[in-house]
């Protein structure tokens, strides 16, 4: 692995791009945007069909990087399956819509439009370790098998286009199409994971967990590596972590999950600076930090929602919310919107707005 | 309580097709954990953070170098009389759920070595069950609603609760806490870092604490001392805070420059450090073993190999030609 | 049948068969003189006659290579008349010079007649050429009286091919192995050094003087074709004779069964299948004699069957007809009496004696009365040794012969019906059974016997080496119980008579003579029972008339030998 | 971590030490199986020739010529002390020399052997090859299929084809295709009366023949193909690279082929075995369908007392499960990229 | 600063008396066998053979009765798969003769797991030399071709009974198991729990018999199942070649005297003959099959609940 030129990475926004060849034409559509309408998830259990994702909605804008966080079982990867209508069973998509610009509702979409939509217009990024290659074939076989399947007329070209994507994330192409995955460093299957999900072209990325196997040096790479890539192709970019730092470090926009629900949603370092949701600012509390007072952290009481421990009714947090309040026990808080920042809480809903406004999403 | 001299540690992988290969896994480290203190380990993946703990925890021998407990040195000894001590060092794995028996239950697991312990003490059988109790009551989970249940039916973090209250069964005057955080949920991952705080100042346990997270190092053991670890190497120690604030060795730098930045709440570190190569097992073992990756490197750091001293505008010891400050930590940004 | 590609062969058609008496094993040597050789009796090995089914006469014959032969009274000198148009599969004629060299590698291999052993009973002391076509052969002192059987047995095989196995002096070594001392010895020994050598000796290909001649062998079967130099050429009929080989008897049936043989040998068949085969198109059977009989060999040695109360009682209980309904309903006879001959040729030997002697027929009350004789005590429904101990007859057979294991099945469960406990113990198979049984290790097992027409070879069964007796040397001893194989453990004396010694003598005795001592030894037998004569064999064998015609009819002296024997005869026409 | 092709090279050296190793193991092994069978095969009681000798008496012989068919054998049966027999033996091994047979005598073991191979090959590499080609594609379909109805019912067939041992399914075949439905001849290797070659009736009797004996094995290994490759397909269909392949919207035959060529690789290595293991295995086919293999050729070796093939046939089965275990291992190496270059990653 | 007991893990909890366990153990069981009806069909299959072995010979005289005038009868009312030779009710020699089969499976299975579960766990657990021993030996006994031997050592050994058989049985099949349950233990060892419990100075025999042998539970049962099969299967082949001496009635006998002495492939008189230790082997398979596909959620507590 050879060295990436740039110094230390800025902040958000800050990057320009140096080598602007991978920079989408003119020609190119604008990124899309994505609409998630009430989308209730089941999975089929022992217990019968629980809900893991309870009515999410979710508005992503075209050509942001937006990152989804949350617990274990919040629904985070269940919620990115979806979004390429790719749950898995025994789960299902139980109701409602997931608009992608370009592609219309995909939960409608089947059979082959559907297939052909995953990989050309949808890329998906699966978490390093966890091995998202075919430990048989060569990556340039897989390379091409992925272009046969998408029907690309000039595979000589997809290569050249797939050795240009890794060479733009600092790797030797030609060596890498060589190699089998079991040749790889975890970072470097990332890479590749990265370079497959782009390299027909997709605009609408998204990462499920994607350094949570890597160690330290290398997570501070992959993330500048999605930062920039995602800034030159000009993509939508959906990252799911479970690492608040890691979403913090990328993203422009915030989405926080909390038992298959999306309890607030903002420009990141609004989220951060002001969170709203008490879940929300629980969890920033629980992050031990390296300046500041140490003994100001302190932890989330309580513990993680599952499928089969979530209340039935009323808010999904109630159980150990802080500032819980009759209400919360029945009805669930519907998620209201407000400059940009939408927020699922009695609490917040009662309290003086954080701004004069509100408005429905 | 415990210190180490010179623990060096080479694993050779057989099985392979290539026939053997070595793994130096430790290169002479010298570690001391006085009693009650809080030591931590940090260091990139394979560095060998895990076999030092394991070392220390009796769990795994060491090439050569001394292990002393409690002014006793280790080698002399039998295996068989060695477990005496290293009963006293208990080890708090990783991944809370193979640490326990699935197919035990809680009240099971913990009764095996209460058990014992109330045979070597000659207390009563009541006594067991009581302490069961007890333990679990010390590390915050209702006895009577965890003691019937079987692991799987316990969230991380209770589980992980358990494995400490399964440790404490045997009163050990050490913990050695393995990445005994990364497995567990965000929310939940504080109140098992407080827990083991509290034991150690409640109980006056050492606590031997192991991390890639410097900043879950650093809530742990804000009193204690930090070891880096680099390629089976102690590159830097020092107190927590001072490495943390005033890293000199540029792998604890790029280390520390590599955390995630909390935008919104903080701004970047400026002088934030990026190894030119990512870690590869075959690089050279001649020279400094950060050499190749090092932005900083000069001739002489690919020819010696710099010790552990300290230095005089520093607090604490590194292994570093060229030792030099850097704001590399992010600060916090003003609200 | 069905499924089977057109036979292709010309209008004399494939004759299909099976030898019973061996495995056929395609690597092994075309040699009769191998156990296992590539050569089947009567189609492509030829011996100087073929002896007849007699029920007591075993030196009757139909002439094979020997047109015909002439005996001195006593045997002591045969002449045998070799056929003038004989000739060898490749066009050479069959001289007195093959049966010689033919007599002379019989030499290396043993045998009754032409042994080196000089005293022996039996042996030849000289073999003559008189012309090419006639040969003679002379009986040492010690006359037997199966001599002519012996010579007549002869196999012949091609000077031309094997000639060259006898080293130069071969004969004049023979003379020398005759004498005594040292030189002798050293002359038996290379002769006797000649038997690897013949019996491995594999010639490239077969050369015949039978009717037929091998042409292709592999594991599952044998193909010869009809050999044109054969003497009586004109009476062979198939074009080809295909033998099959088997590994158990139910694939015998199955061939039978699919309509496939044209004939087989001797083979046990269950009812039902025999139901089967005879239904099948074209199939009949051919039933004759068949001198040999089943039965419960009784250790003396062990208690209680030292004490022939015992043994007697035991043949009242066993009802023999039912036994033989379940065990060999086709294929066997429920013995009359324990003489020790097979029922057909009994009434031959014995005449109006067999009427006199004790059927035993199934008789509870008599049973009893003889259990009580031997001291035998019935508690709560079941006898019990004289000392009280529980008392079970243990009735081993090997589990290879079913109709045995259904016999014996058959008897325990009678004998269970009586207030004995009995039951069947089966032994893995038949060469182990034979290896434990002459260990003594069992009270109770089936034996072949009633092997005729030889009337020796008929109690030799009983009162030979299985009974102590046995010949060394042209010397009589005995053995006392459970040494040198004595299994049977009888007594050297009944009623003053030694039954061993007896059946040695039928050896060389006058056929007037033999009779006598016939009715002697049957009725000691009877009387003693050392063994309990269950059933006799019935020669069943299976035709298939759909191909040919003329088959040898029900007891025929014929029926017992191999179909190409048939076709020498004559006997076997195109339908 | 990056690809190394220069570590190709001592690849090669690597393997032919791996064979060099598992060559002196298995070379150790048959001299101890050697040795364990030599001692049984020389305890078992029972006279060849007596045995030989009542056996033509029962088949109806006369006693003068049964004596004189039987008399031979002598010269044939083993001398010395068991101690003379043992080092004669293993010096005749040294130069491949497994003695002459007892029951044919004058015939090498080994041509006996190698005659009955050649049976035993034909129905066996048949038939586990057809019911690995038939078990592994419905395993696929029943591990594709895993909560349906198809699934369920290839899984419970398989799991009891895979339990009923192979005689009752061999003993029902004949019972049906030879009684029942006679089209198939009841025994044997081949008619005779076809001159053996390249020509259309002896390969048609070939194949009549062996019709029956390869279908019992076919049948009888069936539903272990269908079960090891319904598990193997669970196992890879839980693997993050087929979800992975599935959304980037590679097609179904891509899709297939990924699972099924990475389901299938465990499989080859019991191929292997279980080809090794056949070769003792055959026995009850062998001996049902009167088919000249090597386990009839055992069942008849130990008939006849013939000390001699009886240890020829066990070495024989012996060395075949023990090539079959080095060719599995080296096999693995050779078809698994991962084991191929070492498992650097 | 004191530990934080979060409120809402304190749930109204259940005691953990042993006597709860076990009856939540057999509670579990149920409900898997509950789950998919084929299971209780395979445990109700099982258990009829394991009742016919322990009390079929009891049903019938200790001499079965024969009818010397129903040879062979065809099935009837009477006699459900006719009779034999001998005139005896095929279905009471079935039963009676499952008591032999049942056992020396049972023998075999409980010898071949014992052995190897013992020298897979010694093995695995002790690894350096006595594993490379171990492991020969069990090479050894995996490369020995076992019917071909059981041919051979069926004469020189008399198996005397079911006890002998099984004994014979089980030495000749442990390898498998012992080579299963050393890889197991080698991953186990490496589990977290038991190195905690190595790290506590639990004992060996508390480490082995506590944490290693239930964990392993599910396998070995598994094994023993097939264990049992593979033993019944075995036995009943060698009765059927009729390579093994008997002195009672049991399903090979039966095969063998229907095959080689009834002619029941030639002819359909002895089918039923044939065909009711078929079936009975059939039945027990299928059995078998259904049981062995409940006993992974048996074992694996997590799969028993819900
Ligand atoms: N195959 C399945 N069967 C049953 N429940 C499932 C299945 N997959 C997921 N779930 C449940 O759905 C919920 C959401 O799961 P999901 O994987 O989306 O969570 P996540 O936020 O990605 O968690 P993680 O951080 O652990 O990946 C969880 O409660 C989980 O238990
Ligand atoms: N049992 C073993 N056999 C061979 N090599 C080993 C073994 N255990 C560890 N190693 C090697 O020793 C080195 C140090 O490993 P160790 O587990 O101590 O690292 P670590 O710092 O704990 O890493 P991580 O952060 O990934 O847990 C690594 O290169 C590893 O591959
Ligand atoms: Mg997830
Ligand atoms: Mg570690």
């Amino acid at each position: 692995m050879t060295t990436l030129s740039h110094g230390p990475s800025g902040s958000p926004g800050s990057h320009s791009s140096e080598e602007g060849d991978l920079v989408a034409g003119p020609a190119a559509p604008p990124p899309p945007g994505v609409r998630v309408r009430d989308l209730v998830v089941v999975y089929k259990t022992p217990l019968g069909e629980l809900p893991a994702l309870g009515g999410v909605g979710l508005t992503v804008d075209p050509g942001t990087i937006t990152g989804i966080v949350g617990e274990s079982g919040s629904g985070k990867s269940t919620l990115a399956l979806s979004l390429l209508n790719a749950v898995q069973p025994p789960g299902r998509i139980a109701s409602g819509s997931v608009e992608i610009d370009g592609l219309g509702d995909v939960v409608r979409l089947d059979g082959d439009p559907l297939r052909r939509a995953r990989g050309r217009h949808l890329g998906y990024v699966f978490q390093a370790a966890q091995n998202s290659l075919n430990p048989l074939k060569t990556i340039g076989k897989q390379l091409l098998d992925l272009g046969r399947s998408h029907g690309v007329a000039d595979l000589a070209a997809l290569v050249r286009d797939a050795k240009d994507l890794l060479g733009r994330m600092g790797l030797d192409g030609a060596r890498v199409l060589d190699s089998h995955q079991h040749e790889l460093s975890g970072g470097m299957r990332q890479r590749v994971g990265i370079m497959l999900a782009l390299v027909l072209n997709a605009r609408l990325v998204i990462l499920d967990e994607p350094t949570t196997a890597l160690d330290m040096i290398t997570q501070a790479t992959i993330l500048r590596i999605i930062r920039e890539i995602h800034k030159e192709r000009g993509l939508t970019t959906l990252m799911i972590t479970h690492d608040m730092g890691v979403a913090a470090e990328v993203t422009d926009h915030l989405a926080v999950m909390y038992g298959g629900q999306v309890v607030e949603h903002g420009r990141t370092t609004e989220v951060l600076g002001s969170p709203a949701h008490p879940y929300t600012q629980g969890l920033i509390r629980a992050i031990p930090r390296l300046s500041g007072d140490i003994t100001k952290a302190s932890a989330l009481p309580g513990r993680p929602p599952t499928l089969g421990t979530l209340p039935k009714q009323g808010c999904v947090f109630q159980e150990r919310c802080p500032v819980r309040m009759d209400v919360c026990a029945t009805v669930a808080p519907p998620p209201v919107t407000t400059h940009g920042r939408t927020v699922a809480c009695h609490a917040t809903a009662a309290a003086p707005p954080l701004d004069g406004r509100k408005e429905q999403p | 309580m415990i210190t180490g001299t010179g623990i060096t540690k080479t694993y050779k992988q057989r099985g392979d097709v290539l026939g053997s290969r070595e793994v130096r896994a430790l290169r002479g480290v010298d570690f001391a954990v006085p009693r009650g203190g809080a030591v931590s380990f940090i260091g990139e993946s394979g560095c060998g953070k895990t076999t030092l703990g394991r070392i220390i925890a009796g769990l795994e021998t060491h090439d050569s170098g001394e292990i002393v407990i409690d002014g006793t040195p280790m080698t002399p000894l039998s295996p068989r009389r060695r477990r005496p001590y290293f009963r006293r060092i208990q080890l708090i794995h990783q991944d809370p759920y193979s640490a326990l028996n699935p197919t035990r239950t809680i009240h099971q697991t913990l009764r095996a070595p209460l058990e014992l312990r109330a045979r070597q003490t000659g207390r009563p059988g009541s006594w067991i069950d009581q302490r069961a109790g007890e333990l679990l009551s010390l590390v915050g989970i209702d006895p009577g609603y965890v003691l019937g249940r079987y692991p799987h039916q316990l969230s991380g973090g209770m589980r992980q609760r358990v494995v400490i209250a399964r440790a404490l069964t045997v009163d050990p005057e050490m913990l050695v806490a393995d990445e005994s955080v990364s497995m567990i949920d965000v929310s939940m991952r504080l109140s098992i870092l407080a827990l083991l705080k509290d034991l150690r100042e409640r109980l006056g346990v050492s606590l031997l604490f192991i991390t890639h997270d410097i900043a879950t190092a650093r809530y742990i053991g804000d009193a204690g001392e930090l070891y880096v670890l680099y390629r089976g190497q102690v590159v830097e120690r020092g107190l927590t805070e001072s490495v943390i604030h005033e890293p000199v060795h540029p792998y604890t730098q790029a280390l520390l420059s590599a955390i995630p930045v909390l935008h919104g709440l903080e701004r970047p570190g400026r002088e934030r450090v990026v190894p030119t190569e990512a870690l590869d097992e075959r690089h050279a073992d001649e020279g400094c073993l950060f050499a190749r990756r090092c932005p900083f490197r000069t001739e002489r750091c690919e020819k010696e190999l710099p010790v552990l001293a300290g230095c005089q505008d520093s607090s604490h010891e590194h292994a570093c030609f060229h030792p030099q400050r850097r704001a590399v930590i992010p600060v916090e940004a003003v609200a | 049948a069905c499924g089977q590609v057109a036979a292709p062969a010309g209008p004399g058609g494939v004759y299909t068969t099976i030898d019973g008496a061996k495995q056929i094993d395609a690597t092994a040597p075309i040699n009769p003189f191998n156990p296992q050789g590539s050569t089947f009796v009567g189609y492509d090995a030829m011996s100087l006659a073929w002896p007849k089914n007699s029920l007591t006469d075993p030196n009757q014959f139909y002439p094979g290579i020997a047109q015909s032969w002439t005996t001195t009274p006593g045997q002591g000198e045969v002449v045998v008349h070799l056929r003038p148009d004989a000739r060898w599969s490749d066009g050479k004629p069959v001289t007195s010079q093959d049966v010689r060299t033919s007599i002379g590698l019989a030499y290396t291999q043993g045998g009754s007649a032409y042994t080196v052993n000089a005293g022996a009973a039996g042996a030849a002391a000289d073999i003559q050429v008189v012309d090419a076509k006639t040969i003679k052969v002379v009986q040492g002192a010690n006359r037997s009286n199966t001599f002519l059987r012996n010579v007549l047995s002869t196999v012949v095989v091609p000077d031309h091919v094997y000639g060259k196995l006898l080293p130069a002096g071969f004969w004049a070594t023979l003379t020398a192995a005759r004498g005594t001392g040292p030189a002798a010895d050293r002359a038996k020994a290379e002769i006797t050094g000649l038997t690897q050598k013949v019996i491995t000796f594999a010639p490239p290909q077969d050369v015949s003087a039978g009717p037929f001649v091998l042409e292709r062998i592999n594991p599952g079967a044998a193909l010869l074709r009809r050999n044109p130099y054969f003497y009586d050429a004109a009476k062979i009929v198939p074009d080809k004779v295909k033998v099959l080989n088997y590994t158990g008897n139910e694939q015998i049936w199955n061939y039978l069964v699919s309509g496939k043989l044209d004939s087989a040998p001797f083979t046990a068949v269950p009812a039902a299948v025999m139901g089967r085969i005879k239904s099948a198109p074209g199939n009949a059977v051919r039933r004759g004699y068949s001198p040999v009989a089943a039965s419960m060999a009784f250790n003396q040695a062990h208690k209680p069957y030292d004490n022939v109360h015992v043994r007697r009682a035991l043949a009242y209980l066993i009802d023999r007809a039912q036994v033989t309904k379940i065990a060999s309903p086709e294929a066997g006879t429920p013995s009359l009496t324990t003489t020790g001959i097979h029922g057909d040729s009994a009434k031959a030997w014995l005449g109006e004696r067999l009427a006199t002697l004790n059927p035993y027929k199934v008789d509870p009350a008599k049973a009893d009365l003889e259990l009580k004789a031997a001291g035998m005590v019935k508690r709560g429904g079941t006898w019990r040794m004289p000392d009280g101990k529980p008392w079970k007859v243990e009735l081993h057979v090997p589990a290879s012969f079913s109709d045995w294991v259904a016999a014996a099945k058959s008897i325990t469960s009678q004998l269970n019906d009586h207030g004995i406990d009995a039951n069947v113990t089966t032994s893995a198979d038949y060469v182990l059974y034979l290896d434990e049984l002459a260990a003594g290790k069992f009270d109770v097992g089936f034996w072949l016997m009633a092997l005729g027409p030889s009337s020796y070879n008929i109690f030799q069964r009983l009162y030979g080496s299985a009974n102590g007796w046995s010949l060394l040397a042209g010397r009589l001893s005995h053995s006392p119980p459970g040494k040198d194989g004595n299994w049977m453990g009888g007594p050297e004396k009944i009623d003053g008579i030694d039954p061993g010694e007896l059946t040695n003598r039928l050896n060389l005795a006058t056929p007037q003579e033999q009779k006598n001592i016939v009715g002697t030894l049957a009725t000691v037998t009877n009387q003693q029972l050392p063994v309990i004569q269950i059933y006799d064999y019935v020669n069943t064998q299976f035709i298939n008339t759909s191909r040919y015609t003329g088959w040898p009819p029900d007891g025929s002296e014929a029926l017992r030998l191999p179909a190409g024997v048939w076709m020498q005869l004559g006997m076997i026409k195109k339908r | 971590m990056t690809p190394l092709p220069n570590q190709r090279a001592p690849k090669t050296r690597a393997v032919a030490r791996r064979l060099g190793g598992h060559v002196v193991r298995g070379l150790v092994m048959i001299w101890v199986v050697t040795t364990i069978s030599f001692v049984i095969i020389r305890n078992i009681p029972g006279n060849p020739v007596l045995g030989q000798y009542e056996k033509l008496i029962e088949k109806g012989m006369s006693p003068d010529e049964a004596q004189r068919a039987t008399a031979a054998l002598y010269g044939f049966l083993p001398t010395g002390t068991l101690w003379e027999q043992y080092t004669g033996y293993l010096k005749a091994l040294l130069h491949l020399d497994l003695g002459q047979s007892i029951s044919t005598p004058g015939t090498e073991v080994v041509t006996l052997l190698a005659s009955a191979a050649k049976w035993t090959v034909l129905p066996v590499l048949g038939g586990t090859l057809l019911s690995f080609l038939l078990g592994v594609t419905l395993g696929v379909y029943a591990g594709i299929k895993r909560s349906g109805k198809l699934g369920d019912l290839l899984s419970i067939s398989g799991s009891l084809l895979h339990g009923v041992p192979q005689y009752v399914i061999g003993l029902l075949m004949l019972a049906i295709f030879t009684t029942l439905w006679p089209i198939l001849p009841p025994g044997g290797p081949v008619d005779v009366e076809y001159v053996p070659g390249l020509n259309a009736g002896y390969l048609a009797s070939l194949v009549q023949h062996a019709t029956l004996p390869v279908l019992t094995y076919a049948l009888a290994s069936y539903g272990g193909w269908v079960l090891a490759m319904k598990s193997s397909v669970a196992t890879v269909l839980g693997d993050d690279f087929i979800l992975a392949a599935e959304l980037r919207g590679l097609t179904r035959g891509v899709l297939f082929r990924y699972i099924a060529r990475n389901a299938i690789l465990p499989l080859f290595t019991i191929l292997a075995l279980s080809l090794g293991m056949l070769f003792g295995g055959a026995i009850f086919i062998e001996r049902i369908f009167n088919y000249p293999g090597l386990g009839l050729l055992l069942v008849n070796s130990i008939g006849a007392r013939d000390y001699a093939l009886m240890g020829g046939t066990f070495l024989v089965t012996t060395v075949a499960i023990i090539v079959a275990n080095i060719a599995a291992d080296l096999l693995y190496t050779v078809i698994d990229p991962r084991v191929r270059t070492g498992g650097a990653a | 600063m004191s530990v934080t007991v979060p409120q809402t893990e304190l749930q109204p909890g259940l005691s953990g008396t042993r006597a709860a366990l076990r009856r939540n153990f057999w509670r579990g069981v149920a409900r898997v066998l509950r789950r998919k009806p084929s299971r209780m069909v395979g445990v109700a299959i099982v258990a009829l053979f394991l009742l016919m072995a322990a009390f079929g010979p009891m049903l019938y005289p200790a001499h079965l009765p024969r009818d010397n005038n129903a040879l062979y009868a065809p099935p009837s009312l009477a006699h459900p798969f006719g009779t034999d030779f001998e005139g005896t009710d095929v279905l009471a020699l079935v039963v009676t003769g499952a008591r032999y089969v049942i056992l020396t499976g049972l023998v075999t299975a409980v010898i071949t797991v014992a052995a190897g579960t013992l020298l897979g766990l010694l093995a695995g657990f002790h690894r350096g030399r006595w594993d490379t021993a171990l492991m020969r030996l069990t090479d050894l006994q995996l490369t020995i071709p076992g019917l071909p031997l059981l041919l051979v050592l069926s004469t020189v050994w008399k198996f005397q009974g079911p006890l002998a058989m099984g004994l014979v049985l089980g030495l000749l099949g442990w390898g498998g198991i012992a080579r299963a349950v050393r890889s197991q233990t080698l991953s186990l060892r490496e589990r977290g729990f038991i190195e905690a419990a190595r790290g506590l100075g639990l004992s060996t025999t508390h480490i082995i018999g506590r944490e290693l042998l239930p964990s392993m539970a599910p396998y070995i049962a598994m094994n023993m199942l097939i264990a049992v099969t593979g033993a019944i299967y075995a036995q009943v082949g060698l009765f059927f070649l009729g390579v093994l001496p008997f002195d009672s009635n049991n399903w090979g006998v039966m095969l063998n005297l229907a095959v080689f002495g009834g002619g029941a492939l030639t002819s359909a008189a002895a089918l039923p003959y044939l065909l009711a230790p078929l079936l009975a082997i059939l039945l027990l398979t299928l059995g078998i099959v259904l049981v062995v596909d409940a006993m992974d959620e048996i074992f694996n507590p997590r799969l028993r609940e819900e």
